[in-house]
């Protein structure tokens, strides 16, 4: 397993090697990426922003917990901070288990505990030129967060 | 040992709660034995902190904390707001 | 969408390229190889045979239907025929939508229909030189398939 | 029209049945107005046919189908394996 905080661009392919073995059959990746629409408002970039030494703690914590919760996988997941630009990779997420189910559901499993706990912030910059941090536990106006 | 004395903590703050206090690191004196709320409620002396929701999130040491929990002297405390990664 | 039946190796980048557009927050991929055991027994190399316009068209009718089933899912899927080496992609799948749960939803969608009517079938090879078509049906003795 | 006459069918087999039948493709003739099940009945008169299942999968002309769906001169009916993709 691998937990990393980055700041360059999130190489797919070096992670999906990473977790490549000849006992694994399946592979789930999850890869996020920045969209140029958010509740409503044309999104032109993204700041991402980490408390990194607890981001890393809790990364790392997700993913092992991640492996012992689905016996058998190896998993490996990178998250960018920084400057982003449309269609970026924020985040990657690579999962490999002899069998699929518990490739999806570990893949499944990290995103979502990642989301909840660990410690990282977005910034969205928009067309008029402001900029906001982005609350999920917010009501968004017009649709439900990525 | 001298007891009642100040013990210096380092707050920091990020994202919205950075924003509403103009700064993303703040150093402040509380007793010792203080807890958590002691040092929210020193940081809400301060202007800007209306912004901050009445139980955020917080972290000790970069390890998530309750407001109970004690402080101890040099310690970095985080005031954590909702998530948004991924 | 696409669904293809291809004899060469299978590309993710490719895939994931496909799929890519601003609006899409969340991308799903999933790799199936050729492990190098199955039901206890030792696996060399695999061989991918496929009832080919059969095939193409139950592939790309099960890539339609994940589509209307979780709309605003872009999708890309090949699935590889003939001789594969292990660890090789005998099949890609990739989702990509605003969010992730429609794009996880659909991949899995897609592999699970994918087993169940695409006719393609499989044919291991073992040390021994001996080769025997895989049935998903018949009671595996030590571990269930993959 | 010849009622009564011989309607060519080509018949396809894959993998495990291809194997048993120790050919993949086969062509027999069928009376007009027959099923699957009358092409299937002539195919276990074939050698090693005994080791078909007592209900395979069948397709006509690359389309899955029933047992009792009329076949037609010079449809393609495949009997299909258990599948085993991905």
């Amino acid at each position: 397993m691998r937990a990393a905080i980055v700041t360059q661009p999130i190489d797919v392919a070096t992670l999906l090697a990473e977790v490549a073995a000849l006992g694994h059959g399946a592979t789930s990746l999850f890869v996020g990426t920045v969209r140029d629409t958010h509740a409503g408002r044309h999104v032109t970039g993204m700041e991402y922003k980490a408390y990194e030494a607890m981001a890393l703690h809790e990364l790392t914590a997700v993913v092992a917990e991640a492996e012992a919760t689905f016996p058998g996988t190896q998993i490996v997941c990178e998250h960018r901070v920084g400057e982003l630009t449309l269609g970026e990779a924020s985040v990657v997420i690579a999962v490999a288990h002899a069998h699929r189910a518990s490739a999806f559901d570990a893949c499944r499993f990290v995103i979502e505990e990642l989301k909840r706990r660990v410690p990282i912030w977005k910034r969205e910059h928009y067309v008029d030129g402001t900029r906001a941090w982005i609350d999920p536990t917010a009501p968004a106006p017009r649709e439900a967060h990525a | 040992m001298r007891y009642r004395s100040a013990m210096p903590v380092r707050v920091l703050l990020f994202a919205s709660y950075a924003e509403a206090l103009g700064q993303d690191e703040v150093a402040i004196d509380t007793p010792v034995h203080a807890t958590v709320a002691d040092v929210l409620a020193h940081l809400r002396t301060m202007p800007g902190a209306d912004r901050l929701p009445p139980q955020p999130l917080v972290a000790i040491n970069a390890r998530y904390a309750r407001i109970g929990d004690a402080v101890h002297a040099g310690d970095e405390v985080a005031v954590i707001p909702p998530v948004a990664g991924g």
